[in-house]
């Protein structure tokens, strides 16, 4: 067990490498001058060369590959060309309205869409199931920009019921912090409990098919303990799966949901950061997100042997 | 002066009183309702929240022209002499006098100027300042060309001698765009002009809370208390600025409808601008009132390459020109014509260089066959105008949309690249060829001051290599301009300023677009907002 | 051999199934799953189910415990009684409480019938937790107890495990705690030793006797197995096509069947006796094995993994047109020593020559063109053969890779068609549309369309109905007649073995524990492992085919 | 008879690969999506015939109007034609996913099958595999949109790079179980070459969950289209597409909802209809799922 922890996270360093090294071409080969944005409209050409070469734009592309490397051992992520400010204060100041409209929406996600597909799949075929497929087909197919903006309109302006926008730290008050998250993260839900349930859903009809659901069944075992002690957890590896691979989902949605409600997380940091070429925060931000999209898979790949006993690693 | 419309439709109170399961529901969410309006302060505290036109990243007002960080810099920085509403030079932290040959120019500090940290403003922190500013502005470069010497005779007194006189040079030390010279601690000043200050100390009404600063999101400013204001009243950026709050947050909303939503239900206090087309959202609002703060607005323009065809021929340059409607333009970027205005001036309506000559086409419709015929004379190729068209900025996008449709329609080969502003700025300083990476055309956006003068229009420069992007190598500009600055009299600048327009609009320079205004919106609680150009927080009060 | 003969005229009934009619709920005009059948089990009888695949023996054990596929099938008919109520109309929660506490049941496979993430003491705790109110301590002493009743090893230790750490046999042991731990009347048992070894098999077969004898069960035992039935049955009931062909006391079915349909199965019951020696008529080693080895997994990254010995130290010969039998247990290494013979696997030891080539150090590539000369016939007919592909395109795979033209290829398939007693119209048919049978002919036709010296028949008849399994092992022996095939037969079915082998080789734990002619490793065996394996092959001492005791060998 | 076959026709190969089951039994859902589906299609392919208006001709005047007779959806921010353009705009948008699926199947389908059999090459490809999968598929799509501009080439390019790797993965676990099967090993055994059983044996067993999956890559990167032209990375606005015209008419959501409701309604529609057909597909082609009603 200590063996494999090791071997997976040894196993990260080659693909956050190439993370890195990927990240770095694909900035330094994207037109578009950090210079040119600190500048601003009448900087002439020979003002915009000074504040590149003051910023290191003009070194060979290794020397500031190697640079950034460098720094990046020592946990350094650069300074922002743009606000001259540090990426790791940056990126440690905007995490966490991410990390808690994020969590929130997860468990939100889990505990409405994990019941559905249960029942979805024991009702197989009934309106039940019918009605669980539809609405997690329909999640997947209204952009989720679109939803923000209905539950805006719905709860915030016609009956008032929720702030339109913005972001309280739970540390604050819970309150308001929840009064204004509700929103984004239903809005980010719709897409996660459809995905969520539709696993949940299948992985459970797999499961019900299997003999030691019949051998449940043939011992008199009322049915929902049937369906959550015996089937649910033996259906549970591909849902954690879809969970954690569903993160990456999470986070294209988190950078839309960050726009809509004017939330000051990571997403609307990335997105800010490519449109205006701050390429210390968008490496960081890129190298982060894989970072810890990796490690929730690590975490998540570990979690299989405490629902599994028979993966062993 | 003020336009005014306060918006009142009788409707919309009604909504928090439904009945029944909408109710109940409605209790449900008990605990959040009251939390709605944060704005509404703390301990007695008045906050103003203002979502401002574009994030703060910059906090070197001298390093970018950017608006909001010259907003920002207004906001911690005083300057020595400022602008009034009738475009004329006040004392603001200095009184001067001017030697009869109109060389020598001494400038006095006045009493109880300190900055933040405490310490008192000396002669020797502004002339850092103004030599640190030399370095970057254009018209500040203009006088710098011409200056013997800038120094601190004492603590109080700055002595700035010339070489030949430069009339305009309180105007343009007073001038509020696109770099105005704000005074920082000397330590601050003389650093390098190329790389961005760190330390936020000013001598301004307000002071930057460093802690609570997040870059493109939000910024805070504090009352200074030690502030002392003139005594007169405040009149554009001049004048006494006396800070009723005590707080002022700048928080950046990547979503127009957002902001309008947050500002009706009180998230927020005021929005600096707002999109023409939304305006209606907010006919309903009985308490939001919406105004033009700015009476000039900004000026739209089309920019042409000089270096390579078809532009590099001043026939084709007029052909393009004279395709151009004003009106097709403003319809489609503000819609509502209360909010924009035709104007073939390139020093822009409303101010006192403007001149309309050579702009007929341009305001009445375009003149798709006279353009037609000019290309035909000029034997027009088919070669592809390269016609930038950035995404990401609404004020911009719908430009290249209509004016590429415009050139078509007189025979132009158009070929339309989108990309988002970034690499628009980045590729508009390529002098590579067109087909390799280079450009034919591109628009933007002016404050009407930051053109309304020859010796500041960037657009008028004619250096070739020098100039602005598009690198026109003219002579006949630089004389006229020379011709300008030696003009000692308003009325022989009037004079210069018109050649200039019709030299412009002979061998275009640039294409006036025309000229358009941003409405901005508050809740009326927030009240003593003085017209300026610049979204000033000073005078302005909150009531309860 | 001794059959059960008691008499049950005075016991009680327990289960009484009248004219019971199952049919599919989507097509009720197709012929019924099962057609009017009738039988009654009595308190302490064991009634054994007999019948092929698909001829409705489970569905009956289904219907009595109410668990048929909701959406697929219905009791459309008849009745099943129990105590008095017909379990038919019983609802729901009446029916569920019934379950475990009057009727239980256990499956076929051990493997996957207990939930793999609960620990199994919990699982058997589970039956009392829904049938009744006992205290902790109560609960854990009466799980205790009927592990031990279950003669269950190290029970404190078991009683914590997960499924996957016990042995097939230790998770039947489980199913059947779980089973009787209540003291049900009737205990339907489906084919619950088919997936054990026969050695596990003896074993359970006579727990499940002497648990029944203790408490008085009556057993409803499903199989296939004529052998299980001769041990284990009083009555016998013959299915085919979802009818009751015949029923009767275990001695006289087995003596003096009635029913064409019960002859004809017992006749396809392959003796234990092996077949009378055929002269070795000396031409030659088609096949030659020396010193195989293979070795599993090794060194790991980081962690230093355990080795499995999977197979060592084998040798053997095979001449043309003889045929070798390699019999064992799962585990025992036997197929492993197939597939490094095929080169499926690369032995770590050893040499393999065929037809006089040394093939275990051959690269891939260098190693393609002596591929022809060995081939195989896989277990599972369903899977051998590619189903995408027309019967043709795979029986002219091989001669196509050899260089052969297309339309003799094609042509020549036809024939291998018909040789294998298939219509030459098959060609261009999907393999979808051919019985299991039938498609193991298939194989077989694909692989000696190769003309090969040597056929290896991994468990190939195993997944066969009896009667197929006769046929398919006539078509072997000609077709090795006919073409001098030498024959490499793995299997674990002694009987089997016997009807076909000249030589046979025992393998436990990887190694060759005995290698003889089949007669005298059958009748004669030397190793304690043999005569373990003999010995609890079930009906060993009846001649099935004939109907007779078999001669004491 | 004994005509000796020749291969099998293409379309009975094809039958043949994705294993049809011999009952269909498809509920009405997937026959209206199909018919939905069809009829985006053909309106958006007739576009050009069918729009009343050029999709790019601007009339100033008329800019943000209601339906009229002229404009039968009124007209956007340009004053253009709302309705050409959501015709027109399908054009582009189905191009999209159907490229994006397209493209990144076909590429995913040659690396996973290379990667599925060669373990050497299987080691390389599936880190850097990973590392792709691990950036979030929305960063790394705006910055390739950044890198390339907002063409429609280089949004398609930005949407099917993140597809690849999940592709390569099926493809991968498909032909690592299908690698066990008896019927590979004896085509072993008889001697066919590698390449010949990577395509021949293989290949075919990834073609159903391909489709699949091809259905909802589809689906999915209409949707990202959409996204990517709300964040600003989307195709220019010369050329419609249901995202960007969705993207320029957000902020009018509340004052003419109709921008956003008839590109996001057929948007909706034909990604529902793509979903419900591929999860038909998938109910029809799932070994699992039929082996639970067999």
């Amino acid at each position: 067990m200590l063996g494999y922890i090791i071997r997976r996270i040894l196993a990260v360093i080659p693909v956050m490498t190439i993370v890195a090294v990927f990240v770095f071409l694909l900035l330094r080969l994207t037109p578009g001058d950090p210079a040119a944005i600190i500048a601003g409209d009448m900087a002439t050409p020979a003002q915009l060369d000074r504040i590149r070469d003051s910023l290191g734009l003009n070194d060979p592309l290794y020397v500031q590959f190697i640079t950034w490397v460098g720094n990046l051992l020592q946990g350094d992520l650069g300074t922002s060309i743009i606000s001259n400010t540090s990426v790791t204060g940056m990126i440690s100041e905007r995490i966490w309205p991410t990390v808690n409209i994020a969590l929130l929406t997860i468990i939100i996600s889990v505990l409405l869409a994990v019941p559905m597909g249960v029942v979805a799949a024991w009702r197989h075929k009934s309106w039940i199931d019918y009605g669980v497929m539809s609405f997690s087909v329909l999640g997947f197919s209204i952009p989720v920009f679109v939803i923000g903006y209905i539950f805006i309109q719905i709860f915030s302006n016609e009956l008032r019921w929720l702030p339109v926008q913005g972001y309280i730290p739970p540390s604050e008050s819970i309150g308001g912090f929840l009064a204004r998250a509700i929103l984004p993260c239903l809005t980010l839900a719709t897409i996660y409990v459809a995905l969520i349930a539709r696993m949940t859903r299948a992985s459970m009809l797999e499961v019900l098919g299997e003999d030691y659901i019949r051998t449940a069944r043939a011992k008199g075992v009322k049915e929902d303990i049937v369906l959550f002690r015996h089937a649910l957890r033996n259906a549970a590896v591909p849902i954690m799966t879809i969970i954690g691979t569903g993160f990456a989902l999470l986070i294209g949605g988190v950078v839309v949901t960050e726009s809509v409600f004017n939330i000051p997380g990571i997403g609307r940091l990335t997105v800010d950061a490519i449109l205006a070429r701050d390429y210390p925060v968008i490496q960081g931000m890129i190298l982060l997100t894989s970072g810890i999209y990796v490690l929730i898979n690590l975490l998540i790949d570990l979690s299989y042997t405490f629902i599994d006993p028979r993966i062993r690693y | 002066m003020m336009k005014q419309r306060a918006c009142s439709h009788p409707a919309s109170r009604a909504l928090r009183t439904r009945s029944g399961v909408a109710g109940l529901l409605a209790a449900t969410f008990l605990a959040s309702a009251s939390l709605i309006h944060p704005a509404t302060a703390q301990d007695g505290e008045t906050t103003i929240t203002a979502v401002m036109h574009s994030g703060l990243r910059v906090l070197d007002p001298i390093i970018t022209t950017a608006h909001i960080t010259r907003n920002h810099g207004y906001m911690i920085y005083d300057v020595l002499v400022a602008t009034d509403e009738n475009f004329e030079p006040q004392p603001q932290m200095a009184d001067w006098t001017i030697s009869d040959d109109n060389l020598v120019y001494t400038f006095t500090l006045r009493d109880g100027l300190t900055f933040h940290d405490g310490e008192p403003v000396t002669a020797a922190d502004a002339v850092a300042s103004l030599n640190r500013w030399g370095e970057r502005d254009s018209g500040g470069q203009l006088i710098f060309d011409v200056t013997e010497s800038l120094e601190a005779t004492d603590d109080k007194t700055i002595v700035w001698t010339l070489e030949k006189p430069f009339p305009a040079l309180l105007d343009t030390i007073g001038k509020q765009s696109a770099i105005p010279p704000f005074i920082m601690p000397e330590r601050v000043a003389s650093g390098s002009a190329d790389e961005a200050i760190t330390d936020y100390t000013g001598s301004g009404p307000f002071v930057f809370v460093e802690e609570e600063y997040e870059p493109g999101v939000s910024v805070t400013y504090e009352k200074f208390e030690d502030y002392v204001p003139r005594d007169e009243e405040p009149s554009w950026m001049a004048g006494g600025k006396d800070v009723k709050v005590d707080r002022v947050e700048w928080v950046t909303m990547p979503d127009a409808q957002t902001t309008i939503n947050a500002l009706i239900s009180g998230e927020i206090d005021y929005i600096e601008q707002v999109q023409v087309d939304l305006l209606p959202l907010l006919e309903t609002s009985q308490d939001v009132v919406v105004e033009t703060r700015d009476d000039l607005g900004y000026q739209t323009i089309g920019r042409m390459n000089f270096l390579y065809p078809p532009f590099d021929d001043v026939k084709i340059r007029q052909a393009a020109m004279m395709a151009l409607s004003q009106e097709d333009v403003l319809g489609t970027l503000i819609g509502n014509p209360e909010y924009y205005t035709t104007c073939g001036a390139i020093f822009g309506c409303g101010t006192p260089l403007a001149d309309e000559t050579g702009s007929e086409t341009l305001t009445s419709g375009g003149d798709v066959e006279g353009a037609k015929q000019l290309l035909e004379e000029a034997g027009y190729d088919n070669t592809p105008v390269v016609l930038m068209q950035p995404t990401d900025v609404v004020s911009l996008t719908a430009q290249p949309v209509v004016a590429a449709q415009a050139l078509r329609e007189a025979g132009f080969n158009v070929d339309m690249q989108a990309m988002d502003w970034q690499t628009l700025v980045t590729r508009r300083a390529s002098q590579a060829e067109p087909s390799e990476g280079g450009w034919n055309l591109f628009f933007t956006n002016w404050m009407v001051p930051e053109i309304n003068s020859p010796l500041i229009s960037p657009m008028l420069n004619g250096r070739g290599d020098e100039a602005w992007f598009g690198w026109p190598t003219d002579e006949k500009i630089e004389e006229l301009r020379a011709e300008f600055i030696a003009a000692d009299t308003p009325e022989k600048q009037k004079e210069v300023a018109a050649k200039i327009q019709a030299h412009n609009m002979e061998n275009v320079n640039y294409i006036p677009l025309g000229q358009y205004i941003m409405p901005q919106a508050r809740r009326d609680n927030i009240t003593g907002m003085i017209p300026s150009p610049v979204p000033v927080f000073w005078n302005v009060e909150k009531s309860e | 051999m001794a059959f059960k003969n008691r008499s049950f005229d005075d016991a009680s009934t327990v289960l009484d199934i009248r004219d019971l009619t199952v049919r599919l709920l989507d097509r009720p005009e197709a012929a019924p799953i099962l057609d009017r059948i009738s039988l009654s089990i009595r308190s302490g009888e064991t009634a054994c189910l007999v019948g092929e695949s698909g001829s409705g023996k489970s569905v009956t054990s289904l219907a009595v415990m109410g668990l048929l596929p909701k959406e697929a099938l219905a009791a459309t008919g008849g009745t099943i009684d129990m105590e008095g109520q017909n379990l038919l109309k019983l609802g729901a929660q009446k029916m569920r409480e019934l379950r475990a506490s009057r009727i239980s049941m256990i499956f076929q496979e051990p493997m996957t019938a207990l939930n793999p993430v609960m620990r199994v003491g919990d699982q058997i705790e589970e039956v009392l937790d829904t049938h009744a109110k006992f205290s902790a301590q109560e609960k854990k002493r009466r799980v205790i107890d009927i592990m031990n009743q279950v003669h269950l090893p190290d029970v404190e230790r078991i009683y914590r495990s997960y499924p996957h750490q016990l042995s097939g046999g230790q998770r039947q042991r489980i199913m059947i705690a779980m089973a009787i731990i209540l003291e049900p009347q009737l205990l339907i048992a489906d084919e619950p030793t088919t997936a054990l070894d026969v050695t596990t098999q003896k074993q359970i077969l006579s727990l499940i006797a002497e648990l029944q004898e203790k408490h008085g069960t009556a057993v409803l035992f499903i199989t296939h197995d004529m052998g299980v039935v001769a041990e284990i049955a009083d009555t016998v009931h013959v299915m085919h096509h979802g009818e009751i062909v015949e029923q009767a006391p275990v001695g006289e079915l087995l003596r003096t069947p009635r029913k064409d349909y019960t002859k004809r199965l017992l006749k396809a019951v392959p003796s234990l006796v092996p077949q009378p020696a055929r002269p070795d008529e000396k031409r030659g080693e088609a096949l030659v094995v020396e010193g195989l080895e293979k070795i599993y997994g090794g060194q790991g990254f980081l962690v230093k993994r355990e080795s499995t010995l999977a197979a060592t130290n084998v040798s053997f010969s095979i001449p043309r047109g003889r045929t070798l039998g390699i019999v064992g247990e799962s585990g025992s290494g036997k197929s492993t020593v197939a597939r490094c013979i095929l080169r499926l696997i690369d032995p770590t030891e050893g040499e393999v020559r065929v037809a006089n080539t040394e093939i275990a150090r051959l690269s891939r590539r260098a190693l393609r063109p002596h591929r022809r000369h060995i081939q195989i016939v896989f277990q599972d007919p369903f899977r051998s053969l590619n189903p995408r592909w027309t019967i043709g395109e795979s029986l002219i795979e091989g001669p196509l890779n050899t260089g052969e033209d297309r339309t003799k290829a094609m042509k020549r398939a036809q024939e291998l068609l018909s040789l294998v007693g298939l219509p030459e119209d098959a060609v261009s048919r999907y393999p979808h549309q051919f019985s299991g049978g039938q498609r193991q002919r298939i194989a077989i036709a694909r692989a000696i369309a190769m003309e090969p010296d040597v056929l290896v028949a991994d468990e190939a008849v195993s997944a066969l109905d009896v009667s197929v399994q006769a046929q398919v092992l006539k078509l072997l022996a000609d077709l090795q007649k006919k073409l001098g095939i030498a024959l490499l037969f793995i299997t674990h079915d002694l009987r089997v073995a016997a009807q076909i082998c000249d030589e046979v080789i025992v393998m436990q734990h990887g190694r060759v524990v005995e290698h003889d002619t089949a007669a005298n490793v059958l009748s004669n065996p030397q190793h304690a492992y043999t005569r373990a394996l003999i010995e609890a092959a079930p009906g060993r001492n009846w001649d099935f085919a004939n109907f007779c005791e078999l001669p004491a060998a | 008879m004994s005509v000796a076959p020749q291969p099998a026709s293409r379309l009975q190969w094809v039958l043949g690969a994705i294993a049809l089951p011999k009952r269909w039994r498809i509920g009405a859902g997937p026959i209206v999506a199909a018919l939905v589906l069809a009829a985006i299609v053909i309106v958006t392919l007739l576009s050009p015939v069918i729009s009343p208006h050029s999709p790019m001709a601007m009339d100033a005047l008329e800019r943000l109007k209601g339906p009229s007779e002229t404009y039968p959806l009124g007209t956007d921010a340009y004053g253009r034609d709302v309705l050409s353009r959501v015709i027109t705009g399908g054009r582009v948008s189905l191009f999209i996913g159907i490229g994006a699926a397209v493209v990144s199947v076909l590429i995913g389908l040659l690396i996973g099958l290379v990667s599925g059999f060669f373990r050497l090459a299987d080691a390389i490809i599936m880190r850097i595999m990973d590392s792709l999968m691990a950036i979030p598929a929305i960063l790394l799509a705006i910055a390739l949109v950044a890198l390339n501009g907002p063409s429609i080439w280089s949004v398609l390019f930005a949407i099917t790079i993140p597809e690849i790797p999940r592709v390569v993965r099926l493809v991968r676990s498909v032909v690592l179980s299908a690698r066990e099967e008896p019927y590979v090993e004896a085509a072993i055994t008889l001697g066919s070459s590698m390449p010949k059983i990577l395509w021949q044996h293989l290949m075919p067993n990834t073609l159903a969950p391909l489709i699949v999956q091809g259905t909802y890559i589809c689906a999915s990167a209409i949707l990202t289209e959409a996204i990517l032209s709300f964040l600003g990375a989307g195709v220019s606005t010369e050329i419609p597409t249901w995202g960007n015209i969705m993207a320029e008419g957000r902020v009018y959501f509340q004052l003419k909802p109709s921008l956003i409701f008839w590109p996001g309604l057929m948007l909706s529609l034909c990604i529902l209809s793509i979903n419900l057909l591929g999860d038909t597909a998938r109910d029809m082609l799932d070994p699992r799922l039929k082996k639970r009603e067999a």
